[in-house]
């Protein structure tokens, strides 16, 4: 059921020694991990262990204490946030994860900023090569909104969309970007099933493409079977990793996280 | 030294007033996110409530404060119920501009009633002043003084230790929430805008006496309001009290020793160094992203 | 239909000195005019990209104070004994120059107050335009202060050598503004519909998922800005040729205000906008002059913008293209702000 | 039906009144009036047309102008450069004035003379004081108000009587101020008086205290005060707080001592003022009859005294405006612009005869009022006796 493991492991994104302290409060203490290309790797704990303080490290968002994150050798540390993305590693949001008031359509085409090719004064003065970028531009939209199955939708207002989808265009617009590596913070959250294993069925074909992706998730069914490995965090701190077989049966895990329930379905 | 003493002294009656000012408009921006342009007018509606009580109907001049106080306090809640309440899922802009329309009104308004000229309010306060060796102060202002001061712990005492204030201040924190524990948020807004357009008529009726009371001195008053606000950082009322002081000492020391054509303009570099230094105001915490 | 529309509108205006003949209501078109360029300059920051400058006076009035120099010619001593003369340039030079270093003055204040973000930037760029005005007044040598420059040449257009065209009659300096109105228009519709534009949009709507697609905010912020504050200081030259005198007055708040006005009541973030609020309350003055007394015409001016944004609190153009596409049942709704409370 | 007879009514009325405008303006002689009625010197604008509606009154009591009847189309200017300039069009190309009077603050009449000179139409300036309105060469200018240079040239008689040794200046932030400052500043050296601290203070400021507080700590005798009433006021009361024992001398002639008398109570006294109108001694000034008409129009249309020493001007103005249409014999603009430099009659503040100022062969016409110098005391204005 696992997917195959990367006959040679590259490491793709490294982080080392991240601490994060907020005033007196530790909310990351000495991280560290090593996703590599091609791997689906997910970052599980229970509320408040950190998730989504790492995500916000890795993209520029925050900057730790201390500690660095290279992404395929590049220290990331001192980027924006928007160099962070120039290097091919794109986010998704989890609150807030589409520009509401434009269309499905624009939506993407925001996302597919960084693929124009065309110069301000192209623009200003509405030379040829700016007719061409856009051109460009529109088919790739209409062949990203294609993959992830939201076609119909192109000209519907993101904000209008049902929650499911919303969070697809998320990931569309996270595709638009060009990464080389994804990360999806807590892409099925609110999902109905039927939602969720299209979802899953979308990260399969993601992979094909050779997409490097980073997910945390609550989802414990989806993160076993979609993940490569398993990073535990719990008070900032990791606390397990491996492959989801090894993840489920830590016992140290299971106190801390995922309880009896998950332990039962698990087996099933 | 000694005329540096007298800066000071001035600095310190002045600041007072303008405290009054920001905290109002602290209040309504940190908890309503309005751009209330109409703070400047609810200032000068104080003053001429001074000048229609004490001096054309000839009542007593405290009475007359008081008056000032209340109608404030009314016409705020007024303002809100018209012209807010409904207004109250729209952009920041476009209620700034509804209540850009209301200053716009009002102080035509005001023209429109009481003509031009200035007028001026006699007080109860012997017109010499105090003076203590070289240095000199009005027995006006000194009352000025010491009553904002007053109004500053009433304000401050009404946020920090009533139940209102305390719904006052968890709205600030998250509407949401605030709503979800079963705030009446609708009621906090005008209770915000009402203490908040109170507090400016009292420094308009406080005001008023010690210099003239014209139509336009609310427009300058916004605009102070405003700087202080921003010093002090969006809804603190500690920080609006400091943000008032540290502009007139801005003033004082800039005009007394720098240029006094460029007075009002230290008070404007400073917010812009501060914001530049500090984006969230001196005493405010940053603000929650998301 | 809506294609043409810009191409109608173009031609009743141009047609506009054809057959008005009124020179007071032509000079009612020309201000107007003027305060519809810094207008739309305004709504390329306020509708596009979501920062609300109330400081935009500033750059129209460094716009006219830096073209009426260039033309008038000055003379002012620097700190530390550097002497600076200017001789006049030719007065078109004046509008170049004034659109460069207003849009210069753009750039630091971007780069600077960007910083900071909502209410905050809008005292900041108040800030800015009080301290502009501020120096406008106090540096006597340069700027005359109180002391207003006046005979400000009227706006030539030409070369030494070559001969020059001057538009001192109102038709030709109506045909001037109407111009720069359609560069400006042209160049606003450009950026907007480009990927800059969109990048505009995106950080309007939610700028950590912008930047998590790889826009760069400062850039764009400060491009828009750049742009923004150069256009408002091509009005702000235009401006100063046409009076022929200006002070620091130029840089009344309330002159932002009127900007402000005419953006939001026409319609943020839609190219029309500007120019259908600026029509409205660049004239409403002029009607209510006809019948109403002094104050009672500001009063029923400020009731009337109170009014609109109550009644459209969108503005005029979404609500009139609402009305049409209501009925068309076109692709793209035109009020797209109108659903987002209901998200989640 | 009933809409029918409303629109018809309508049409009706907007027929007649049409008619009524057409009718009036060939029975009529009009002449534009460009003030401040609102915005910050919307008090001012509003004395000066009361001023100039007492003047007109008087005229058409008397017969009128030409036969015709004087009719004064009124215009506010909004304190604001662009608006008084769009008036001024409004008034000479809608209104077909052959003649202005305005525009009370100096930017706003500079932002009309361009106006003038395009359309051709003369304009007697009222208010305003900065030394350009005269000498930029523009022909259809005729001021009776004093710049400061002339008001300083007069005090230079009065200045022995004074015995200052050191001055500090303490002026509005504006032309009027600045120029102020400049020009008896340039008097007082020229007298062998030194002059201390040149202090200014914004047009909309409230508290002086900063600039008084240095006044105070320095070794002159005297403070020199350019601002409106307004401003003086205050700077009086405050002046008064912070014990300074200096004389004051005010200029600019907008001081209105009755008002500083009434406002500052007695702070005000033992201050002196530079005016050029004196209605508290009418028989002093130059023409006591006029002086007492005048004061007793004032009066009966309810108006207060205080406003008395603004509100002249605007007399003045309409009454120099109607000596130059009756002169010129018609109600044209090149001739009134012609006639007016023969104007010469005694106004309130002296006489009005025009004098030629500016660049050679584009002469503005500035005319020389009388300067007075009073003194508040003990609640009551006193010429002092030096």
């Amino acid at each position: 059921m696992n997917a195959a493991q990367p006959i040679a492991a590259r490491p793709a994104l490294s982080i080392e020694h991240i601490a994060v302290h907020f005033g007196g409060l530790v909310a990351i203490a000495d991280m560290n991990f090593v996703v590599n290309e091609g791997e689906v790797v997910s970052l599980i704990g229970p509320n408040g262990a950190g998730k989504t303080t790492a995500f916000n490290i890795i993209t520029g968002f925050l900057r730790p204490s201390q500690g660095e994150v290279r992404y395929r050798g590049t220290p990331l540390t001192h980027l924006k946030p928007h160099q962070v993305a120039e290097l091919g590693l794109v986010r998704t949001f989890q609150r807030t994860s589409v520009f509401q008031s434009v269309s499905v359509f624009e939506n993407v085409m925001i996302g597919l900023h960084r693929r124009g090719r065309s110069r301000l004064w192209d623009t200003l003065l509405a030379l040829p090569r700016e007719r061409e970028s856009e051109n460009d531009l529109r088919a790739k939209a209409h062949e990203i909104l294609e993959f992830v199955g939201i076609e119909r939708r192109a000209n519907e207002l993101a904000g209008s969309l049902a929650y499911g989808e919303q969070r697809l265009l998320g990931v569309a617009l996270a595709l638009a970007a060009e990464p080389s590596m994804l990360l999806l913070d807590e892409p099925v959250s609110g999902m109905n099933a039927t939602e969720t294993a299209r979802f899953m069925q979308l990260l399969g074909r993601l992979r094909k493409l050779g997409v490097t992706i980073l997910l945390v998730e609550h989802d414990m069914p989806m993160v076993m079977g979609v993940s490569d490995r398993i990073v535990v965090l719990n008070y900032g701190r990791i606390i397990a990793e491996g492959p989801p077989a090894a993840i489920q049966g830590n016992p140290e895990v299971i106190r801390a996280y995922l309880g009896q329930g998950a332990r039962k379905r698990a087996g099933d | 030294m000694i005329e540096f003493l007298q800066h000071v002294i001035n600095a310190l009656i002045l600041g007072s007033t303008y405290a009054l000012l920001g905290i109002g408009l602290t209040l309504i921006f940190g908890i309503m996110r309005v751009v209330n342009f109409a703070h400047g007018e609810l200032y000068a509606f104080g003053a001429y409530c001074v000048y229609l009580v004490s001096v054309l109907m000839g009542l007593n001049f405290f009475f007359s404060i008081l008056v000032a106080i209340l109608a404030g306090c009314l016409l705020g809640a007024l303002i809100e119920v018209i012209l807010l309440r409904p207004m109250r899922n729209a952009d920041i802009d476009t209620t700034m501009l509804v209540m850009i329309g209301a200053m716009i009104v009002m102080q035509n308004g005001e023209q429109y009633i009481w003509g031009g000229v200035a007028k001026s309010v006699n007080t109860p306060f012997p017109e010499a002043p105090f003076v203590i060796g070289p240095f000199s102060v009005s027995s006006l202002s000194l009352f000025v003084f010491f009553a904002a001061l007053l109004l500053i712990g009433v304000a401050y005492f009404l946020i920090n230790r009533t139940k209102l204030g305390k719904a006052m201040r968890a709205t600030f924190q998250d509407r949401d929430t605030a709503s979800l524990m079963g705030i009446n948020i609708q009621r906090i807004y005008m209770a915000t805008f009402a203490i908040g357009s109170s507090l400016a008529a009292a420094a308009g009726a406080l005001l008023g006496p010690v210099y003239v009371v014209s139509p336009l001195m609310g427009n300058i008053a916004s605009l102070k309001a405003f700087a202080i606000v921003i010093l002090g950082g969006l809804g603190s009322i500690g920080g609006a009290t400091i943000g008032g002081f540290m502009l007139a000492f801005a003033e004082e020391i800039g005009a007394g020793y720098i240029s006094s054509g460029y007075r009002d303009a230290m008070g404007f570099l400073i917010i812009i160094a501060v914001l530049l230094v500090k984006p969230t105001g001196l005493f405010a915490r940053s603000e929650r992203i998301g | 239909m809506t294609r043409l529309f810009p191409w109608v509108a173009l031609a009743v205006f141009a047609s506009i000195p054809l057959w008005l003949h009124d020179p007071y209501l032509l000079n009612a078109f020309i201000t107007t005019g003027i305060f519809i360029i810094a207008a739309m300059s305004l709504n390329l920051l306020l509708g596009y990209t979501g920062q609300l400058s109330l400081g935009h006076v500033a750059f129209f009035g460094i716009g006219a104070y830096t073209s009426a120099l260039t033309s008038l010619g000055f003379d002012v001593e620097l700190i530390g004994g550097l002497r600076v003369v200017h001789e006049p340039w030719p007065v078109w030079t004046g509008l170049v120059l004034g659109t460069l270093v207003a849009g210069l003055c753009g750039y630091i204040v971007g780069k600077l107050s960007f910083r900071v973000r909502g209410a905050y930037f809008v005292i900041v760029t108040i800030s800015f335009a009080e301290v502009v005005r501020l120096v406008a007044l106090n540096w006597v040598e340069l700027t005359q202060g109180p002391l207003a420059l006046t005979s400000i040449p009227p706006m030539t257009l030409g070369l030494p050598g070559l001969g020059y065209f001057d538009f001192y009659s109102k038709q030709s300096y109506f045909y001037l503004v109407l111009a720069i109105v359609v560069i400006s228009y042209v160049i606003i519709r450009r950026l907007v519909y480009s990927r800059v534009g969109r990048a505009m949009v995106a950080l309007k709507e939610n700028e950590s998922l912008a930047v998590s697609v790889g826009i760069d905010v400062t850039r764009y912020l400060v491009l828009a800005a750049v742009v923004s504050a150069g256009i408002a200081g091509a009005a702000g030259s235009l401006y100063a040729h046409y009076l022929k005198i200006i002070d620091p007055d130029v840089f009344l708040f309330l002159y932002t205000i009127t900007m402000v006005i005419m953006v939001i009541t026409g319609g943020k973030g839609t190219l029309a906008g500007p120019i259908v609020g600026g029509l409205i309350f660049g004239f409403i003055p002029v009607v209510a002059r006809s019948f109403a007394a002094p104050e009672v015409q500001w009063i029923l001016y400020g009731l009337f913008m109170i009014l609109i944004v109550f009644v459209l609190p969108q503005g005029i153009v979404p609500a009139v293209e609402n009305l049409f596409t209501a009925r068309s049942k076109a692709e793209f709704p035109a009020s797209p702000k109108a659903k987002i409370q209901d998200a989640p | 039906m009933r809409k029918g007879r409303a629109i018809s009514t309508f049409a009706a009325a907007a027929l007649l009144s049409i008619g009524l405008a057409g009718q009036a303006s060939a029975q009529t002689i009009k002449i534009g009036v460009n003030e401040p009625l609102t915005g910050p010197f919307a008090a001012s604008g509003t004395y000066v047309v009361n001023g100039a509606k007492i003047a007109a009154d008087e005229i058409n009591a008397k017969g009128g102008l030409l036969g015709k009847k004087v009719e004064l189309v009124i215009e506010d200017n909004k304190s604001n450069p662009t608006e008084a300039a769009a008036v001024a069009e409004k008034l000479i190309t809608a209104d077909k004035v052959p003649v202005i009077m305005g525009a009370w603050g100096s930017s706003l009449t500079l932002a009309v003379m361009p106006k003038l000179l395009e359309y051709k139409v003369p304009m007697v300036v009222e208010t305003s004081s900065s030394g350009k309105i005269t000498t930029s060469g523009n022909t259809y200018i005729f001021r009776i108000s004093p710049p400061s240079a002339v008001e300083a040239a007069a005090f230079k008689d009065i200045l022995p009587k004074l015995h200052m040794k050191k001055v500090d200046f303490l002026v509005i932030n504006n032309d009027w101020g600045r120029g102020a400052a400049d020009d008896f500043g340039k008097v007082l050296k020229g007298e062998g008086i030194g002059v201390g601290l040149v202090e200014t203070m914004d047009q909309s400021a409230q508290d002086m205290s900063a600039q008084l507080s240095k006044i105070k700590g320095t070794d002159s005798d005297t403070i020199m005060v350019t601002t409106a009433v307004e401003q003086l006021t205050l700077l009086l009361k405050q002046a008064a707080a912070l014990g300074i024992k200096k004389r004051i001398v005010t200029t600019g002639g907008s001081q209105n001592p009755d008002q500083l008398i009434d406002q500052a109570g007695t702070a005000a006294n033992g201050t002196y003022h530079l005016t050029t109108f004196a209605p508290w001694y009418p028989d002093q000034t130059p023409d006591p009859t006029a002086t007492k008409y005048f004061l007793g129009e004032w009066k009966k249309r309810g108006f207060n005294f205080a406003g008395a020493t603004e509100s002249f001007r605007g007399y003045d103005g309409i009454r120099t405006i109607a000596k130059g249409i009756e002169k010129a014999g018609k109600a044209e603009p090149e001739a009134i612009t012609k006639a007016l430099w023969d104007v010469d009659f005694t106004g309130l503040n002296g006489k009005i005869k025009f004098q030629k100022q500016g660049p050679a062969g584009k002469e503005s016409g500035q005319s020389m009022p009388n300067v007075y110098l009073i003194q508040i005391d003990n609640g009551k204005v006193i010429l002092p006796k030096l």
